[in-house]
């Protein structure tokens, strides 16, 4: 019952989104508007960890937290890239996760999108050139949004998220 | 009214039941003594409702009793006796949860098969709830027979005497108060006696299974 | 004439909780989100989340057969045929004789089991074990399900729904009797078994090692998703009402009239949204159980439902 | 003389001995014709035979005292309940004819055909003579021929040892059996004129309540060790997937359910039922056996065993309603009786139907793959299409799964043990209530049995290159299925006729009220005291048609395309067949739940390298062995026994001719002055 009366004590947690930097969120390729009016409201994410840090990690996990809340935005996480339309992605991708992340890619079935979240997503960060590295995820699959930061904050990825999706002023 | 009274009366007899199930199918000796608080605070809710229907103010007597006693008291002694004595708050049982549960629902059905030639000798409308009371006796002695911990079978002989009360209840409209005093201060001196055995058990083996007792043959 | 309005209306009630079952998900969710301080997605949400699937492409493993097709269909079938038989509005419908109560159960099970050779067919363990699981709690359920049907009908004398509903509403103080209400508490626990609710399965579960339902579905995708998520989220409010209007079926109309509907309308309504949220409640309070810990819970739900039956012994 | 009747039955006895008289042929493919033309031959006159019997007010007797006078001559009597049973057997056989005349192929050359298509022959005669037998000595006659051609068909494939471990367990099983319908008999036959069943039935009232109490007890042995009941089952599951998979199916689907008629006969028809406790033993025999069967179909690995498990589970789901129905009429409740007996009367039925369909599909899979462990199997679905769909039916029907035919009867037993709950006393009510429990887990079990069974072993990858190589049955055992897989759909189709007549049959045999069953929109169940109403007629179109419009709407609705891409395993590289879930993974939650039924032991080796490193691990060997209890309780205490007595009778054995002479002549001695006693 101590669990109700705390719920009752704290109220919503959750915050609107803060303005964010123009320059960390780049738009890489066109998201087909098709994409964008279907997904607009329901969208499932698979986490892809290509060999990240889990620094970007640690901030994707505050997302489903009370504080930023991505489900009031109709997004959600799954367990499967057979239900998911978006696929986020972490860190330069290592030999060993390649093939792995273009079979993500394969089994997630269309219209789909890809976000690559933090630098080293983007060009490998502190990784690139090194031998155990192929390149940066656009390098294995096409990448429609990157989100800049090492880590990037959540509510930035989720501004990314969102970005992708078309829809960057964000409801609520 | 009567029909109410019965309704009434059934329910709470179940409901009392029905802690004793749910303590069986819990772990964790917080989980027990909180199920034996829980069970003697409906039973003493049925008692004030036969004392209202039944129009007996001695019961409301015994009811105010049993909260006090049964409901805060006891509860609040075996906490705090848990907590001093006590390593690991799971109950270890004999007989494995799902197969205790199945085996007092067939002693509950057994109780009805057994109840048959009381419920014929009776009236009263709290009858039907005789078989519970009974299914109560069973299922409180088998927590006694299959749980290891003596702390356990402390909690089990209360919920028997919380059983007896139920029948005395629901057969005779309980018994009279100084009757109802005597098995109260029986069962606590019983209590009493059993704490300082507990005290004993855990000082002597530093533990309250009671299957190393079969080491004092020795 | 009649029977073809009765028709109707069965076929219309039917389609009102087709078209209800994702709202009462979403609710679910919604009050869920906000115990969790979060602000949470709308109640219509789960209507977006059909709507994308239905529009987006299939990836089908190479491995599965038809079967792994068919499976989707199956279930959505037999979970609209089992709310064709579950009063919502009228009682007695006029398939009332089609169906009783145990044949309800075992069109369910068809699902089910048609679902875990679905998951079975792709070849993916994670599939294989989903089907396990999942036959597993189907199967221990039963005997619960089966014990409160029987206390059900001992006080009906029929194991057909509309009987069951008629005589509560004739004799309302029976909806009080510890038959009843010890049949309500063992059939709910079985729903929350059957229809994968926490403390048996957690339906927002990422962890493939802790999932039953969601393991079976982990290779569906696109239309067949939709199918399967809807048919889960109807199954789940076929229950509720069934719950609702069989244990509590006050306001269920006995007439054709409109008003008569339009307060069967209103109280259904409440009474599953009343029941939804007490589910988001309990998901909030409790924790998962560890798979091996289920047995014990659906255990508690037979002695519950011997109970309910042997309650009635005592008043012959 | 010639009436129509008796002329089906001699043309069912003239079929069948021609396809026995078929292993006279020159060539092996003449066998197998004359042996599947006449096989079926012979089961559409025992069908239609049946089908006179049950239908019209026609019976069949004919009596031969001269045939074996000494014994009383041979005696037939067909009624209608044994004409239920002369349908079940005829029923299985025209399938199992068809099929076999092609499945019986792979065995040439490797056994003798001929041998086999004889005792086949013969074993489908006996069948059907002994659902007509007349007398107590026909009766025996008929079975003690069904007894040795069917072991002589269980060891066909002699050069094998399991093959001849089976066989000897079912000849000791089926022996002591014998010996108890026989002692059954002769305290029946002690206060009567004559042997047969007329006098039986007029003497039996007469016998005193403990000699009755003893044939009751010795015949719910005697006949429960043919049809499998715990834990008089054990030869079952050893002989039944010993035979070729034709003959399993009869052996399952046909000679089981004679026990059944047995248990029947001698019970309700001769004794004319007796005291409660009848009733409550074989409840409590039925309950046993059906949670038994089930659990241990579970865990099998071996198709055809698991198959064998699940005959032992469906018989004791027709031994509680049979125990149910005995309960009832002993507490003077006819109409209920009525509903129980016809529940396990249409579940004999339904499970010859569908355990015939499911033991011809397994020996396609036989047939396809060489093997029958289910954990070489998969991907047959593909490979093997009519098989895996022949073998899905069956599994649904069997599964209890509406809108075939296993649900039906299993509702309306579930209706007969509500009735019974809702009309006794609270002991008999508790009783009924334990038996609805037992009814219900059972039924989930063996859905999850048969999700395992189908699924496994059809779905998915192949698991070994037996079942990769595989291929799809040859047309007449395609046919033979698919005839035995239609009769599912078909029973629960016609459920109401079907229903009726087996009421109809009751009537005449226990003197029970004849219920029909009420047609409210033209095609309800609703039979005496049953409790609710239920129709399989409207639900499988309905189903049928909510799926079809579920399809088109969706159809309708999306069009997007599919793609293909590989079973999702976390982006891990590829997929083998390793990585899939087995026969015994599927069932290990369910053991574990179970494991105080099973206590299996359980080994873990680690397999180090050569270093013995423990952090190095090689190989882990995991091993489990179920010892089954009923073996561990009963059987191993026995043979221990009896070995120790034969252990200390083998001193007599001295090899020398004289010695035996002597005990011959010592024994007649003895015999001697016994007579001279007396």
């Amino acid at each position: 019952m101590n669990v109700f009366r705390k719920i009752l004590r704290v109220g919503i947690a959750t915050e609107d989104l803060p303005a964010v930097p123009p320059d960390t969120i780049a738009v890489v390729r066109d998201i087909d508007a098709r994409a964008r009016r279907l997904l607009g409201r329901a969208v499932a994410i698979r986490q892809v960890d290509a060999g990240s840090c889990n620094g970007c990690e640690l901030e994707i996990t505050g997302l489903s937290g009370p504080v930023y809340d991505l489900e009031r935005f109709g997004l959600h996480f799954v367990a499967s890239p057979r239900h998911a339309d978006l696929l986020l992605v972490t860190g330069p991708v290592t030999r060993n996760m390649e093939v792995p992340l273009r079979k993500t890619w394969e089994a997630t079935p269309d219209p789909k999108l890809v976000v690559a979240v933090g630098d080293c997503a983007r060009d490998c960060g502190v990784f690139a050139g090194s031998y155990a590295v192929v390149g940066g995820v656009d390098a294995v699959i096409p990448v429609d949004v990157t989100v800049r930061g090492c880590p990037p904050e959540p509510a930035v990825i989720l501004q990314g998220i969102l970005t992708a999706l078309g829809r960057l002023e964000g409801r609520r | 009214m009567d029909r109410v009274f019965e309704q009434v009366s059934v329910l709470g007899a179940s409901g009392v039941l029905l802690c004793a199930i749910i303590m069986l199918w819990r772990r964790g000796l917080t989980a027990y003594i909180s199920a034996l608080r829980w069970q003697s605070n409906v039973l003493a809710g049925l008692t004030a409702a036969v004392a209202y229907f039944g129009n007996d103010r001695d019961l409301y007597w015994v009811a105010a009793l049993m909260v006090a006693l049964k409901g805060v008291a006891i509860p609040r002694l075996l906490t705090r006796l848990s907590q001093r004595v006590v390593a690991t708050q799971e109950v270890e049982p004999f007989v494995n949860t799902a197969t205790s549960l199945v085996l007092s629902g067939l002693l509950v059905l057994l109780a009805y098969t057994a109840a048959r030639p009381l419920l014929e000798l009776s009236t009263a409308p709290t009858r039907a709830g005789i078989p519970l009371a009974i299914g109560l006796i069973f299922v409180s002695l088998f927590v006694i027979i299959s749980r290891k911990k003596a702390i356990t079978q402390v909690i089990g002989f209360l919920m028997l005497e919380n059983a007896i009360a139920l029948l005395a209840v629901l057969a005779t409209y309980g018994v009279p108060l100084v009757v109802e005093l005597g098995v109260f201060l029986d069962a606590l001196m019983g209590f009493l006696v059993m704490q300082i055995f507990l005290y004993d058990i855990h000082d002597t083996f530093n533990t309250l299974d009671v299957d190393v007792l079969s080491r004092l043959k020795h | 004439m009649i029977a073809i309005t009765g028709v109707a209306i069965e076929i219309g009630q039917a389609l009102l909780v087709l078209l209800l079952a994702p709202a009462v998900v979403g609710l679910i969710r919604w009050v869920k989100a906000r115990l969790q301080n979060r602000r949470g997605a709308p109640v219509w949400q789960p209507y977006a989340e059909l709507r994308k699937l239905f529009g987006k492409d299939m990836v089908v493993s190479p491995n599965a057969s038809w079967i792994f097709h068919a499976a989707p269909f199956v279930v959505f079938g037999t979970t609209v045929v089992v709310s064709l038989l579950v009063p919502v509005l009228i009682t007695p419908l006029p398939f009332n004789d089609v169906a009783d109560l145990f044949a309800l159960v075992y069109l369910l099970l068809l699902g089910t089991f048609a679902l875990a050779l679905g998951g079975l067919d792709p070849g993916s363990s994670f599939g294989g074990m989903g089907s396990s699981r999942e036959m597993t709690i189907a199967a221990l359920s039963e005997p619960a399900i089966a014990l409160a049907i029987l206390s059900l009908a001992l006080a009906a004398g029929s194991t057909n729904l509309g009987e069951m509903a008629a005589r509560t509403v004739a004799n309302p103080s029976a909806a009080l009797s510890p038959g009843h209400v010890l049949a309500f508490a063992a059939l709910f626990i079985v729903m929350l078994a059957e229809t994968g609710r926490l403390p048996v399965d957690n339906p927002a579960t990422h962890l493939e090692l802790t999932m039953v339902h969601e393991a079976m579905i982990l290779e569906y995708s696109g239309r067949h998703l939709a199918l399967v998520e809807w048919a889960s989220w109807l199954k789940l409010t076929v229950f509720l009402v069934l719950a609702a209007n069989l244990f509590v079926p006050w306001g269920l109309a006995t007439s054709l009239t409109p008003g008569a509907l339009a307060i069967a309308a209103i109280s259904t309504l409440a009474k599953v949204a009343v029941l939804a949220v007490a589910i988001a409640i309990l998901e909030t309070r409790i924790a998962k159980l560890r798979l091996f810990r289920v047995p014990e819970l659906l255990a508690v739900s037979f002695v519950l439902g011997l109970l309910a039956v042997a309650s009635s012994f005592s008043v012959r | 003389m010639t009436s129509l009747p008796l002329l089906l039955f001699w043309v069912m006895v003239a079929a069948y001995a021609l396809a026995a008289a078929g292993a006279l042929a020159p060539m092996p493919r003449l066998t197998r014709s004359v042996g599947a033309a006449g096989t079926m031959l012979g089961g559409a006159a025992g069908l239609a035979l049946a089908c006179l019997v049950l239908w019209t007010s026609d019976s069949l007797a004919l009596e031969a005292p001269d045939v074996l006078a000494v014994a009383g001559g041979l005696i037939f009597h067909l009624d209608r309940l044994g004409a239920v049973f002369l349908a079940i057997v005829s029923g299985v056989a025209i399938p199992v004819g068809l099929y076999g005349g092609q499945y019986t192929t792979s065995y040439d050359g490797r056994y003798s055909t001929r041998w086999m298509w004889f005792n086949t022959s013969a074993f489908l005669l006996s069948m059907s003579l002994v659902t007509g037998a007349g007398s107590a000595f026909t009766f025996a006659l008929c079975w003690e021929l069904m007894a040795l051609s069917s072991f002589l068909l269980v060891i066909v494939e002699h050069d094998r040892e399991e093959s001849v471990r089976a066989g000897l367990w079912y000849l000791a099983m089926t022996h002591a059996g014998l010996l108890a319908i026989l002692a059954a008999f002769f305290l029946m036959g002690a206060a009567s004129t004559g042997g047969s069943f007329a006098s039986l039935r007029d003497a039996a009232a007469q016998l005193p309540a403990g000699t009755k109490n003893a044939v009751f007890l010795l015949a719910l042995a005697g006949f429960g060790s043919k049809a499998g009941v715990v834990p008089l089952h054990v030869w079952l599951p050893r002989a039944h997937p010993a035979a070729p998979s034709h003959v399993s199916a009869l052996m399952s689907a046909a000679m089981v359910k004679l026990g059944i008629y047995g248990l029947l006969r001698v019970c309700l028809d001769l004794l004319g039922g007796g005291p409660t406790w009848w009733g409550t033993l074989v409840i409590l025999c039925g309950a046993g056996t059906a949670l038994t069967g089930v659990l241990y179909a579970l865990v099998e690995d071996d198709l055809k065993r698991l198959l064998a498990y699940s005959t032992v589970e469906n018989v004791g789901l027709i031994l509680l309603g049979t125990g149910a129905g005995l309960l009832f009429r002993s507490l003077g409740e006819p109409a209920a009786a009525t509903l129980a007996f016809a529940a396990a009367l249409l579940h004999a039925v339904n499970h010859a139907a569908f355990k015939t369909t499911l033991f011809l599909g397994a020996g396609s899979i036989i047939h396809a793959t060489g093997t029958r462990n289910m954990n070489l199997l998969g991907g047959l679905i593909k490979r093997a299409p009519w098989t895996s769909a022949v073998i899905l039916v069956g599994a649904l029907a069997i599964a209890a799964l509406p809108p075939l035919n296993g649900f039906v009867s299993e509702w309306l037993l579930f209706q007969a043990f509500l009735s019974g709950v809702a009309r006794s006393q609270a002991s008999m009510a508790a009783l009924l209530t334990l038996g609805v429990g037992a009814i219900a887990l059972t039924g989930g079990l063996a859905a999850a049995t048969f999700v395992k069974a189908f699924g496994i072993s059809c779905l998915a990858i192949p698991r070994s290159p037996a079942a990769a190589g595989a291929h799809e049955s040859p047309g007449l055992m395609k046919a033979g299925m698919v005839l035995a897989a239609a009769y599912c759909p078909l029973l629960a189709v016609f459920t109401i006729p079907v229903l009726s007549t087996l009421t109809g049959a009751l009537a005449t045999v226990g003197g029970l009220p004849a219920a029909e069953p009420s047609v409210a929109i033209g095609v309800t169940v609703k039979t005496g005291h049953s409790m609710g109403a239920m129709s399989p007629v409207v639900i499988l179109p309905v189903l049928a048609g909510a799926i079809a419009l579920t399809w088109m709407l969706v159809r309708l609705a999306s069009r997007r395309p599919v793609h293909s891409g590989d079973t999702w395993g976390c982006g891990r590289i590829g997929q083998t067949p390793r990585m899939e879930y087995t026969s015994a993974a599927f069932a290990e939650p369910l053991r574990r739940v179970f494991s105080e039924m099973y206590r299996p032991t359980e080994d873990t080796a680690v397999g180090t390298t050569r270093d013995a490193s423990p952090y190095y691990i090689q190989s882990v060997t995991y091993q489990a062995r179920l010892h089954p209890w009923f073996q561990r309780a009963v059987y191993d205490p026995l043979i221990a026994a009896v070995e120790a007595v034969a252990g200390r009778t083998r001193r007599l054995q001295s090899g020398s001719v004289n010695a035996y002479l002597t005990y011959m002549v010592l024994a007649l001695i003895v015999l001697l002055g016994i007579v001279i006693g007396f």
